[in-house]
């Protein structure tokens, strides 16, 4: 074929309504779909089978009237496992080097750790221990240990050594983990630059004994394949889980390091207890918790209408158990009572009692316009578990010790795309902080701090936005404000709009920078008046201290120049302070 | 190294014995210190607040008024009300106005820069840094010269030195120490020149001059003097080395007054020589509207270099920088001097068409002495052209 | 449970060896997996099944001595299909805004038009359509067309509507296309925010009708559904697939629209045609092709032994059909010969004959050392398609028109992790380009232009740590250089290691800012070279001026100096020429 | 306006009469100039490349020359030969040499500003902008320093007049038209002082003052005057005004050697003042190493004020600025003169240990004239311990 049969023809390229086409509608459906599902399903059932020049049956393939380029070329094509996707994008879960790869397995099994715990109730208490690997170069068995719950023995691999297999991705509440990636994919890691498997030991009560296995995950497939497997008679816990990970990774201190992670954890989660070993340390660091008090337990909530865009409403519509549209939208959206659910109906000029599976396009549509112009109450609080404002300041306090002043705040919770979200702030000043340099930036999304690309976030965004200089603080035109100040900023939300998948920054979605500018406004209001009444103070003591220091100058001018005598000039002295004293009272 | 053992503050303790005072001006000036020493201690004892009113030194209140021929300041006056806000200042302003008396009655000085340091022994009422005694002096020298007392009176005298004089002049000066009378005779100076004192007060002058030429630049002084142009030409010469000093201008203004006698700016063909070097020479500066009266010299004219001069001589020429452009349009905009005077207006606007500079030496493009032997004679036959 | 029960002591933490514990190797590795799978995927197939408080049944709970939280935690843990998380995490694809998610959708689609023509040989004719829907705000029909080899009916919904399905993936080749992702994606996009379905018409050959089908993707479980299929009866093509996407977007001009990476595909490929219907535009923009010549097709080849890691190679090692040690190395590596595998062995201590699947996790850990310590040869190039010096030049002249210099250079392929790449850089110097301004860089993968991102790319990093004041470019620190300069740079890789999902911005792969310091050096030699040339000849054309400038000057000087007469100073006038051009000449 | 309708040119074309040199030093000049210019002539008859050799004025062939006391130009020399690259240099190196010879016949000189005019009717040979004209300059004043010529004697005279003198001293001129001699009495200026000239060549001294006293400041230098203090401590004064001009040094140079009497420096306390004034009024500068050997004061001692002063004199004072403390530091480090005198390492790291500087000013803190009643004379009583 060359290039004369060119498309170029304005006649040529349409797919305009009302062209000559023998149209049939295809009948069965449903069943070439299945066929083709399961054709994809063998194809990633035969691993281990030769990947090239494979040729498919041509089952399927219609009429069948000679091979053709395109029979030549869908030969090759075949399903990709997510764990093949990510084990070669490593880098968009935090593994793109030796240093992140560290940080990012101890972080996503104290994230698991924490989330289990929280769901059980329990107060957490958690070991970190990061141990070199004799006599190989830049390895590390990393070991996490938790008093959580502990997991059932047939769950153990799915949680550890399958990716996308989770319990949070499915229901809107505010937890660390969301997806179901990140511990597996840091077993992943590790399988892969060390070849060793990931072992888990957990006990889920006292009754039960602990087991301890050993898995590996099978990438092809995205699951797993257990080792070993073995019953301790002795473990110390009733219940936990503790889980190593041998691989190849860097250990450093400093900015972005285990330790500073583990320390801004301990700030954002007061409730938590924490014992770190680092490399080649005898003796953990500790982080005790500051208040015995559990973060309130975040509830599962459904969606809220705002936000909801044309295609999820559709889908939804069509897996409604409510049959009528009025009731489907009580049912399952969050904050729609029945008046609102009728003023939707209303303005979409649809009757509320439509059946609504069967309801067309272009209803949807109309309900999908008539949402946002319906007042709706914002979603309910309790799927979000904030620090809240008492136990910020207690965290801040820990970080900044003797500060001048502190105020937190906590927002009312609020909405984008339908997922509900709050904002915390808090902002400590004085202490040992630098008067000279940026403030100190704290980012946290779910009590998860952030180390990294904070040019890139949108609390970075938001902090750089406000207008300090109305608040007291100095800052260079487009960057953060500076003086002896630490922001510690929170984003609670089910679902945290991260800007890549190793969850590093927050997305800029608007209604999340104006809640996080509105929630800094606030605490600076507050900083401003403070700074205000302690300059006031200041200047006070000053002009005090001025009358006496200055007025026996003006009494020694006037003699000198006047050649008063001491009698005068005491009489001068005495009436000088008395009316000074009274022009300060005015 | 001598390394001293005694404290100087024993040494400090002695105070010279205060003179007494004969001069009618230093008579005045002590006059009216002590008549605002003695308003503050009134108003105290009448349980009142005491007043300091002096005129706003701002270029808002600052005029160019024809009838007297120099930017002056306007009536609008400032008055600081003792409080515990002015307290310190109020102060410093009493201590600073001693310092002038003790000054006067010693019949010393100081620079503002020794001014700052002696109320280093003033404790808590001394300065931290110059600035501030700057400003609180500033304050006192426009309060005063409300009542006609220039800076020098109050012994405050600056820190450079006027510039180098030579020709038919004889300067009459006295032993600062002796106080005999001393004749300095500025045509006896070889290739050398008579440096003005900080302080011209009380010289006096004779001449037969016809006229005094100010220069801007020094390479250009030493030429006429070394060539004897005051001889031939029958004239004073001053070099100004740009800007000239406070001490420069009064010493022109006292001479040129004393001995009715003309003068003749010779500068550069820029907007700094002409609306700087020029514009304050003849009527002062827009900062320190307080002290025109007493350093301007209202009757300069402008012999050259002129826009006019550039094409008629045909010079080496630079373009004019932006921010030479920038001086230019600001004189015609903002200077009431120029936007009284059309000739400057036209001149000005020319310069800045041209786009481009001259330097007075540019002139040596026709030969070392062409300045001497063609230039200032031309110019000189008719004076009556010169700009305003 | 509180937290008493510590985990803190020395004691209590580890996973020591030698520690009691009662260990039973687990018999039926295999059964346990298989069954925990079959649970898994029981899961996945209840569509629909309500997803809160679902109690899973006990079956593999050995013992099953009471429920724990554990086991009620258990319950509501499951799998997510790939769809679903991406839905919800559309910023990594490049759906983040309604700008970008325009550019995407036509981005994806032209790169999968030229893939499938570049494969079957056939010179590219491509047609994009933009076009607004009516009545409705920011919403647009986005058509892209192509003469390629049309696509099987049975596989058309896999390609549009399954997410990680493609022929791509699991070969090394350079492909633009690379994880089977993008056009179902941008379909997925479409369906969420318009709800409705994606249209594909496709034709296999002249013998064959074109197909015209509309699909819908099930997010649930990552899934195709036909919603219709007609045959048309006329179809302008002989063979060629054409896809029509409705979406919300936002349509704007200049940097990082549609048009100016239409303009920079056209440059990166200059073998393609493309018309562009812009949005109320009745005539469209073309772009003809610079050269008839096909890019050479790039070969699949196996990967190279170099930066493989550990885990990879012993999977590898478990799935090869050798049997033998040595010939599993040649046989499953590139540019492995007897002599290198002997060598592998020889350094690994490993007898060459050793049977590979039975070989323990240390042999593989010594093999795995042994590898950088052997010479191997550099990865073939055929899996590359570079555009060639030539055409990188024809390309860069259609941009900048009249130049004065152009230098390209394609680079020998070099490897990161085992993935072969390439690097090419273009550089056209004059025209109408500002002198003053920071260079223009041009960035492609894959002859795909990069649009977003500079900051975060490799190749921009690249371009800023040469330093081009060496080569006669201004520089300011840590900036791209300043000149009338256009770069054109171009990483061609089995394999390109994007930053993020969106493919906008290379990684910082050491090999790779190796390869591309060092190619744009070679062009910066260049450059200078000609620089160099055009100043020298500039001033020799100057020193012929000199002479006849300044002799006499130095003849009239002496005459006045030394009082010498007519005669006297034209024969000092004549020596001097005589003498100074002599000089020149030497 | 005047306006001309001439071409300046026809005044131009009248050259001023060649006079006839009789000066020796004049003459030994123009023998030079002459002797270089045949050496070229003759080269380029012989067809061979004409070379002009000076020494290279870069910092790295400058050193301390313990024996003379300055900072002295090293052995390198560059060499410039007749080239294609070179023709245009060497005209207008020929070109200045002749213009030097025109202004010793003629009796005339010209700042550097002014030579740079003067070539704009060189036509292709003119300077397109001064730093050009001032390179080719100092290469011939580099050149001609190999036979003991100054600048001066190549009638290239300084833009700026030295410093103001008073004291006991009578300067010797001549009246520069008539050639008469004038005797200029430095006791006689009253309040005012004696402007040194450009060039000082020619003065001669007369005096039976003990030492002469250079003052960095003019407000010093003018409370010292005011208040005879040259008279009580039978002494010259001479401001500075900062870093000395070269008229300056080379005048108290001359006066001091032909008089025999010392020198001593009265500067601030800072590196500037230590490392910039004092350094180059004493050993030149690294920058002019070829004009060293005429314009330095080898003998000249460091009265004060010194950091040892600091404490004794428990002077008010500033902090050290990261400049200041780079120039301190840079003084230790590179300075060769420095180096070469331990008392002077000490005292600068005294100065950067302490942190802060000490102006001349600050003795006012014990009172305005506690500098001249006690300060100085307690310095003067022990000269021997002055820095060297």
């Amino acid at each position: 074929m060359d290039s004369q049969s060119s498309l170029f023809g304005e006649e040529a390229v349409s797919t305009v309504p009302g062209r000559k086409t023998n149209t049939r509608v295809a009948k069965p459906v449903k069943a070439a779909e299945s066929e083709a599902r399961k054709s994809a399903a063998k194809q990633a059932a035969a691993r281990g089978a030769k990947r090239t020049k494979r040729t498919k049956g041509s089952k399927g393939n219609k009429g069948n009237k000679g091979a053709t380029k395109a029979h030549e070329l869908a030969a090759s094509a075949r399903e990709i496992s997510v764990s093949e996707f990510f084990a070669k994008n490593r880098h968009l879960l935090g593994f793109d080097s030796k240093r992140k790869a560290l940080l990012t397995t101890v972080k996503e099994a104290v994230d698991n750790a924490l989330d289990a715990c929280e769901e059980a109730g329990i107060l957490p208490d958690i070991t970190v221990r990061i141990a070199p690997i004799k006599n190989k170069e830049d390895t590390f068995r990393v070991t996490v240990g938790d008093n959580g719950p502990g997991i059932l023995e047939e769950q153990i691999e799915l949680v550890f050594a399958k990716l996308l297999y989770g319990s949070k991705f499915h229901r809107l509440r505010q937890s660390r983990g969301q997806q179901g990636i990140g511990i597996s994919a840091a077993g992943m890691y590790g399988q892969m630059t060390t070849g060793a498997p990931v072992t888990i030991t957990s006990r889920i009560g006292s009754k039960h004994p602990a087991v301890r296995v050993k898995v590996r995950i099978d990438t092809t497939k995205n699951a797993p394949v257990r080792v070993r497997r073995d019953e301790l008679e002795e473990w110390p816990l009733d219940h936990g889980t503790e889980v190593s990970i041998d691989l190849v990774g860097k250990h450093h201190r400093g900015r972005g390091s285990v330790e500073e992670y583990l320390g801004q954890v301990a700030v954002a989660n007061p409730h938590v207890t924490i014992a770190y070993w680092a490399p080649d340390e005898k003796k953990p660091r500790l982080h005790d918790r500051a208040t015995r008090k559990q973060p309130v337990q975040a509830k599962e909530i459904k969606p809220h209408p705002y936000g909801v865009e044309l295609g999820t409403l559709m889908k939804m519509m069509k897996s409604t158990r409510s049959s009528r549209l009025a009731a489907f939208l009580q049912a399952d959206f969050s904050r729609v009572s029945k008046k609102v659910a009728d003023e939707i109906c209303a303005l979409a000029k649809i009757d509320p009692g439509a059946r609504v599976r069967s309801l067309e396009h272009k209803s949807a549509e109309a309900v999908h316009l008539a949402i946002p112009k319906v007042k709706i109450m914002s979603p309910p609080t309790d799927c979000l578990s904030p620090i809240g404002e008492p136990l910020i300041q207690a965290g801040l306090q820990k970080e900044i010790g003797e500060a001048e002043f502190f105020v937190s705040r906590t927002r009312s919770p609020a909405v984008y795309r339908g997922n509900p979200f709050q904002i915390e702030v808090g902002v400590a000043l004085g202490g040992d902080l630098n008067a000279d340099s940026p403030v100190r930036l704290m980012r946290f999304a779910n009590r998860v701090p952030l180390q990294h690309q904070p040019g890139a976030c949108a609390i970075t965004k938001a902090v750089t936005q406000v207008d300090w200089k109305g608040y007291g603080l100095q800052q260079p035109r487009g960057a953060l404000p500076v003086g002896p100040v630490i922001f510690m900023v929170h984003i609670a939300s089910a679902w945290v709009p991260f800007t890549s998948e190793s969850k590093e920054a927050v997305a800029s979605y608007s209604e999340i920078l104006k809640e996080l500018k509105l929630a800094l406004q606030e605490c600076g209001r507050h900083m401003q008046r403070f700074l205000n009444k302690r300059r006031r103070v200041a200047d006070e003591l000053k002009k005090r201290g001025y009358i006496d220091k200055y007025i026996p100058h003006i009494g020694q001018a006037l003699r000198d120049i006047l050649e008063l005598d001491d009698k005068q000039t005491d009489k001068i002295l005495i009436e000088l302070r008395e009316t000074l004293e009274r022009s300060r009272k005015l | 190294m001598a390394v001293r053992k005694r404290s100087p503050k024993q040494n400090a303790a002695k105070k010279p014995a205060r003179k007494t005072v004969t001069d009618a001006t230093d008579k005045h000036t002590i006059g009216c210190i002590d008549q605002t020493a003695r308003m503050v201690y009134d108003k105290v004892l009448e349980k009142a607040y005491p007043e300091l009113r002096s005129p706003i030194r701002s270029l808002s209140n600052v005029g160019y008024d024809k009838q007297v021929g120099y930017l002056k300041l306007g009536g609008a006056v400032k008055t600081r009300t003792l409080s515990v806000n002015t307290v310190k200042s109020f102060a410093q302003a009493l201590k600073v106005m001693h310092l002038s008396k003790e000054m006067i009655e010693q019949d010393t000085f100081a620079t503002k820069r020794e001014a700052y340091y002696v109320s280093k022994n003033w404790d808590d009422a001394k300065f931290n840094e110059q600035p501030e005694s700057d400003t609180v002096m500033d304050d006192i020298e426009a309060m005063f010269s409300m009542h006609g007392v220039s800076r020098e009176q109050l012994r405050f005298y600056p820190e450079e030195h006027g510039g180098a004089v030579a020709g038919k002049l004889v300067v009459i000066d006295r032993d600062p120490v002796s106080g005999k009378e001393i004749r300095i005779d500025c045509t006896q100076f070889g290739t050398g020149a008579y440096t003005i004192p900080h302080s011209v007060e009380h010289l006096g002058f004779e001449t037969k001059a016809k006229f005094v030429l100010a220069i801007e630049t020094g390479g250009m002084f030493q030429r006429l003097q070394a060539h004897g142009f005051w001889d031939t030409a029958n004239c004073i010469i001053v070099s100004m080395s740009g800007v000239p000093t406070r001490a420069t201008r009064r010493f022109i203004r006292r001479l040129s007054e004393a001995q009715k006698i003309p003068v003749y700016a010779f500068v550069d063909c820029d907007p700094y020589g002409i609306s700087n070097i020029y514009r304050t020479l003849k009527v002062g500066s827009g900062n320190t509207a307080h002290l025109n009266q007493f350093f301007c010299v209202p009757h300069a004219k402008f012999l050259g270099v002129t826009p006019y001069d550039i094409d008629d001589y045909e010079l080496p020429t630079h373009k004019l920088l932006d921010v030479d452009v920038k001086r230019a349009r600001d004189a015609l905009k903002n200077d009431p001097f120029f936007q009284a005077h059309k000739p400057w207006k036209a001149a000005i606007e020319k310069l800045i068409k041209g786009g481009v500079r001259a330097e007075q030496q540019a002139l040596a493009k026709w030969g070392l002495n062409y300045v001497i032997d063609e230039y200032l004679p031309e110019k000189l036959k008719n004076t009556k052209a010169f700009l305003p």
